[in-house]
């Protein structure tokens, strides 16, 4: 911690940030928030902890907007994310100072989040400075998806329609998603009107297929969707997935690079023809 | 009404060379299944897995994609992204309980009205033996 | 029974009018003996089933009101649904809604109407109205602005006021095209340009959001004070008898407290 | 005046299975941890929470998604309107609050020449049997709105839990007739009268929060605010709607359909213009409606103080925190104004 304030105070000093986005304990209730730090502002109160949960990089592209150069204080699955957005050209990294914190893991609720017992990596892939620990990358292994490949389709759909049933369309999934930035998203969308407005299974059904799909590739696990959930949707197996799917069909783990292109953007001729799965000759 | 019991199939097909197959099935006299409703695409890699996901809401028993061959695509490479985006799209579907049997990928080019009609069948038949089990995603509540 | 308001009631397609490329007028006649007796200004809710409903100006009610004529511009899913309908096909009708133009209140005045494209559907009521009541009303002026020759609307019409001794009319398009002779230039610029004085005038303007910005700004600038122009507002709107909520400028809400307002009444980020 | 009745809580389940001869009982039930209300079944486990549930009564009236009219796809047009529902219900346990929202829902809905006749039938099958609180949850702010927790205004019938039994007491004559009950036995003693905790949420008011427009605070507001739409789903007063076709094997509904003004499509037109692109001209919107707009339009502000929307929000961002921050800088900008007479370096 104290290594980060100072960190944090000589990047100030030398003019390297104009705003730190970063967490705070709030004094007088004690709760961690996102903060957006200014020069010999609130520095004190900076705290990283099991508490940091939330994403920062979601904050990124208005504050970019705002200052020339932001830095951000970045767990690891959060660095994934960042680099994501680099790829995606959605951030320039000339304006983003990334301050790369050994995370230790993060609890919700009291208890360690789902995230992290998946979590390939405990530093950012993409610092500026490194800030804690470097442990060791490993390959997650995402066992509820296993256990959900092992049921019959049947008890796979039972299993999530009862979820989809309860969706609200609140969209808090998609707003808090720093993948999900669309113009005009496809659920908002008039014609042709793919998704009904209306919270009833088939078109929640459709939101959450396609939520999912747009994020093959793209989705760092950041866990936020499912978080953020007021019904408790776990999104993140659906995530996970596909995560799982893009890595072994075309060896990709998202945010792990920031130099490689989504999957899903790019073309290979050399893909096998049994990846669409059946026969082909 | 026998129709009706027959599984319904959603064939989106490539304007170039699979639809072009389907009409050449047609004018050859093939036969296949008549429960086939194709939709025509210009290439294959404009099919957006969202039409898959909808197919399968909205009722139907299977849904197939067909483009041309790998380097044959009219456009240079438009069934390269398709195989992968399909290949994404299938994972999906399965995971969240589609039976893998419900879908069917394939490359069909403009000569093979043969193998359209073939495809055809094997997976309507395919497709009764499924006649059993569940039709999972497809709406249920109906505007009454 | 009762039936909820926001279930329309059956119309017929009388008449199809291709306006101009993008915009088409329909003459509708409601199926029951019902009339609607859409007053200057105010709108109507059209539904095609399947499709929803949207929003629009009546831009002609027929003398004995049996029936009346909307313009559509075709812009998103529900207008591309209605311009594929032809004459005999049914429609959904609510209405009319909302607040209307004060004619009676400008009984001895001139009457300026500006319009910028699709804007002077709402308008036309007006000027149908004055000139039935010819002899009530001053002068009438009309500043009708256009994108392009191909975009006028109402030629027939503009014929007519063109040849009326009573009526100046000042027919514009934005940028110079080929064959076009007439008056080049965006409205608040032919506003600023025939220097408009307020003396015993109101001024109607509608039309997309930024030229109502601008000819308002223009106007101000020619000192004319807020409660002299007259504006109707488009928001996005959905029921039309202030339920749903979307339209609301502060606490009114568009579809029942207006749409026509004259810009004392509104704060100044509506516009 | 009717006296208070007393009834064994052992008794409940006979009194409520009584009453669901006649009527369509609602009452909570906790699902997976979670209140929600459903049809009275005596073989299932209800309760009376002490205080709000999450899930606003204003589904009970307005649902969140309502077939106002049907028809045939292929024809041209056929669209016949729903008829209302009639059969009398008895929806209890809703609190003070939850009756506040139902009197706000009126004059949006009633009061008008546009009567919205499926919610009017929705209000006269419904006799409200509404709890007394009995506590106030970290949430509730009802006595900073005017509320008091255990006021039965509004109510047909008012119930308090004491100890092993409940006091029952009918306000309106539909409320009397359910309290022709051989299990309630009059009494003479009513629930005792609290005094309640204030000042937890005060706001300014509405005239003060109009000229916040255009203020510079909403984008330090709306900063955090993901403009995602569940607090407006929540909200007991928040009814804005969406009138959509839906269709499915040739049949179709016109349906209205929940729909939020945090979301970015609530004011998009057909175009692409959009009149409330910005997040903070969105938390704009709502905060002002919610305190300012409602009372010029209706004559009474729109938040009852349930504090729904902090339990629900995914970030835990406190809605009312929003408009006692918004109250402050009110107060802080007179300050400044009546001090010096110059604006304060903030303006």
């Amino acid at each position: 911690m104290k290594a980060m304030r100072k960190k944090i105070k000589e990047l100030f000093a030398n003019g390297d940030v104009d705003v730190v986005l970063g967490y705070r304990e709030d004094p007088a209730s004690g709760e961690v928030k996102a903060s957006v730090f200014k020069k010999d502002e609130m520095l004190e109160d900076m705290v990283f902890d099991e508490r940091c949960v939330q994403n920062l990089v979601n904050y990124l592209p208005t504050l970019v907007a705002r200052y020339s150069k932001v830095g951000i204080v970045l767990k690891g699955c959060d660095g994934r994310s960042l680099a994501t957005q680099l790829v995606e050209h959605r951030i320039n990294k000339n304006q983003i100072v990334a301050l790369g914190v050994g995370c230790e893991g993060v609890k919700v609720g009291g208890k360690d989040a789902d995230k992290c017992e998946d979590c390939p990596t405990s530093m950012s892939p993409v610092t500026d400075h490194e800030i804690g620990d470097k442990k060791q990358k490993k390959d997650p292994v995402f066992s509820k998806v296993e256990e959900i490949e092992k049921m019959s389709p049947a008890e796979r759909w039972k299993f999530f329609a009862e979820y989809f049933e309860r969706c609200e369309r609140c969209y808090a999934c998609r707003q808090i998603c720093p993948s999900c930035y669309c113009e005009i998203c496809v659920a908002d969308q008039q014609e042709p009107k793919w998704i009904e407005p209306s919270a009833k299974l088939s078109a929640n059904t459709m939101w959450h297929l396609i939520r999912a799909y747009h994020l093959a590739g793209r989705c760092a696990d950041c866990g936020e969707c499912e978080r953020v959930c007021p019904q408790e949707i776990p999104m993140r197996l659906m995530n996970n997935a596909l995560e799982k799917a893009v890595h072994e069909l075309f060896g990709v783990r998202p945010g792990m690079d920031p130099e490689e292109l989504p999957p899903l953007v790019v073309l290979s001729k050399e893909d096998p023809d049994t990846i669409m799965g059946g026969k082909h000759e | 009404m026998q129709i009706e019991k027959e599984p319904r199939i959603l064939a989106i097909l490539c304007k170039w060379c699979s639809y072009a197959g389907a009409d050449l099935a047609g004018t050859s006299r093939f036969n296949y299944p008549a429960n086939v409703r194709i939709v025509q695409v210009p290439c294959s890699g404009r099919v957006d897995p969202i039409m898959i996901f909808k197919a399968f809401v909205e009722g139907y028993d299977g849904v197939m994609v067909s483009g041309c061959h790998p380097g044959d695509c009219h456009y240079g490479t438009g069934n390269y992204h398709a195989r992968r985006r399909i290949a994404v799209a299938r994972r999906l579907l399965e995971f969240v309980g589609v039976h893998p049997d419900r879908m069917h990928f394939t490359w069909i080019s403009a000569a093979e009205g043969k193998k359209f009609a073939e495809v055809c069948s094997e997976f309507t038949d395919k497709l009764r033996h499924l006649s059993g089990t569940e039709k999972t995603l497809a709406r249920k509540e109906l505007a009454t | 029974m009762a039936t909820i308001e926001l279930v329309p009631e059956p119309a017929m397609i009388k008449k199809v009018i291709q306006e101009s490329r993008d915009v088409k007028s329909y003459v509708l006649k409601l199926d029951k003996s019902r009339k609607i007796a859409a007053r200057p200004g105010q709108f109507v809710e059209v539904s095609v089933q399947g499709f929803g409903e949207a929003t629009f100006a009546v831009t002609r009610t027929s003398k004995d009101g049996s029936d009346f004529t909307i313009s559509v511009k075709r812009m998103g899913h529900l207008t591309k649904m209605l311009h594929r309908a032809v004459r005999g096909d049914m429609v959904g009708v609510r209405g009319p809604y909302g607040n209307s133009f004060p004619v009676d209140a400008w009984k001895g005045k001139d009457i300026v109407i500006i319009g910028g494209g699709i804007g002077l559907a709402p308008l036309r009521p007006i000027i149908d109205h004055i000139l039935q009541h010819r002899e009530d009303y001053g002068k009438l002026e009309i500043i009708f602005g256009a994108r392009t020759p191909e975009d006028i609307l109402y030629k027939e019409d503009l014929g007519i006021w063109e040849n009326d001794e009573t009526i100046q009319l000042h027919t514009t398009i934005d940028v110079p095209f080929e064959g076009w002779n007439g008056r080049v230039g965006v409205v608040p610029v032919v506003v600023k340009d025939l220097a408009l004085k307020p003396d015993s005038r109101v001024a109607v303007v509608c039309g997309p959001p930024i030229m109502i910005k601008f000819t308002v700004a223009a106007l101000r600038e020619l000192k004319w004070s807020d409660d002299r122009i007259y504006t109707t507002l488009e928001m996005k709107m959905q029921c039309g008898i202030g339920q749903c909520g979307r339209c609301n400028i502060g606490e009114k809400f568009i579809c029942k407290d207006g749409p026509v307002f004259s810009l004392d009444q509104i704060p100044e980020h509506a516009l | 005046m009717s006296k208070w009745h007393k009834l064994k809580r052992t008794d409940l389940k006979d009194f409520l299975s009584r009453l669901a001869e006649k009527w369509e009982v609602w009452v909570p039930y906790r699902v997976d941890g979670k209140w929600e209300f459903g049809i009275y079944a005596p073989d299932r486990e209800m309760d009376f929470p002490e205080s709000v549930i999450h899930v606003s009564m204003k589904n009970l009236f307005f649902p969140k998604r309502r077939p106002i009219a049907k028809y045939e796809e292929d024809s041209k047009w056929s669209m016949q309107p729903v008829a209302a529902d009639d059969k009398p219900r008895i929806v209890m346990g809703l609190h003070p609050c939850d009756v506040a929202g139902i009197e706000y829902m009126d004059k949006v809905f009633l009061n008008s020449e546009h009567k919205d006749v499926l919610y009017e039938s929705e209000r006269k099958r419904t006799v409200l049997v509404g709890m007394l609180c009995s506590e106030m949850a970290d949430n509730c702010h009802c006595t900073d709105r005017g509320l008091t927790p255990d006021s039965a205004s509004g109510m047909d019938v008012a119930f308090a839990k004491v100890d092993d039994y409940y006091l029952f007491k009918g306000m309106t004559d539909r409320g009397k007739e359910i309290m022709q009950s051989e299990y309630l036995k009059a009494v003479g003693d009513a629930p005792e009268k609290r005094k309640w905790p204030a000042g937890k949420y005060a706001i300014a008011s509405p005239e003060e929060f109009m000229d916040m427009y255009d203020d510079k605070i909403w984008h330090e507001l709306s900063d955090i605010c993901l403009t995602c739409g569940i607090c407006t789903y929540a909200c007991p007063t928040c009814v804005c709607f969406l009138v959509t076709d839906e269709k499915f094997k040739g049949k179709g509904e016109r349906v209205t359909v929940w729909d939020s003004c945090q979301l970015q499509s609530y004011s998009r037109m057909a175009g692409g213009h959009n009149t409330r692109k910005t997040p903070a001209s969105r938390v704009r919107n709502r905060t002002l409606d919610k305190f300012a707009y409602s009372h010029l339009r209706y004559g009474q502000i729109s938040c009852t103080g349930c504090g729904r929307c902090v339990m629900v929000c995914p970030l835990k961002r406190s809605f009312p925190q929003l408009g006692a921050r918004l109250s402050e800088r009110i107060r802080d900008k007179k300050k400044s104004k009546a001090g010096t007479g110059a604006r304060s370096k903030e303006d």
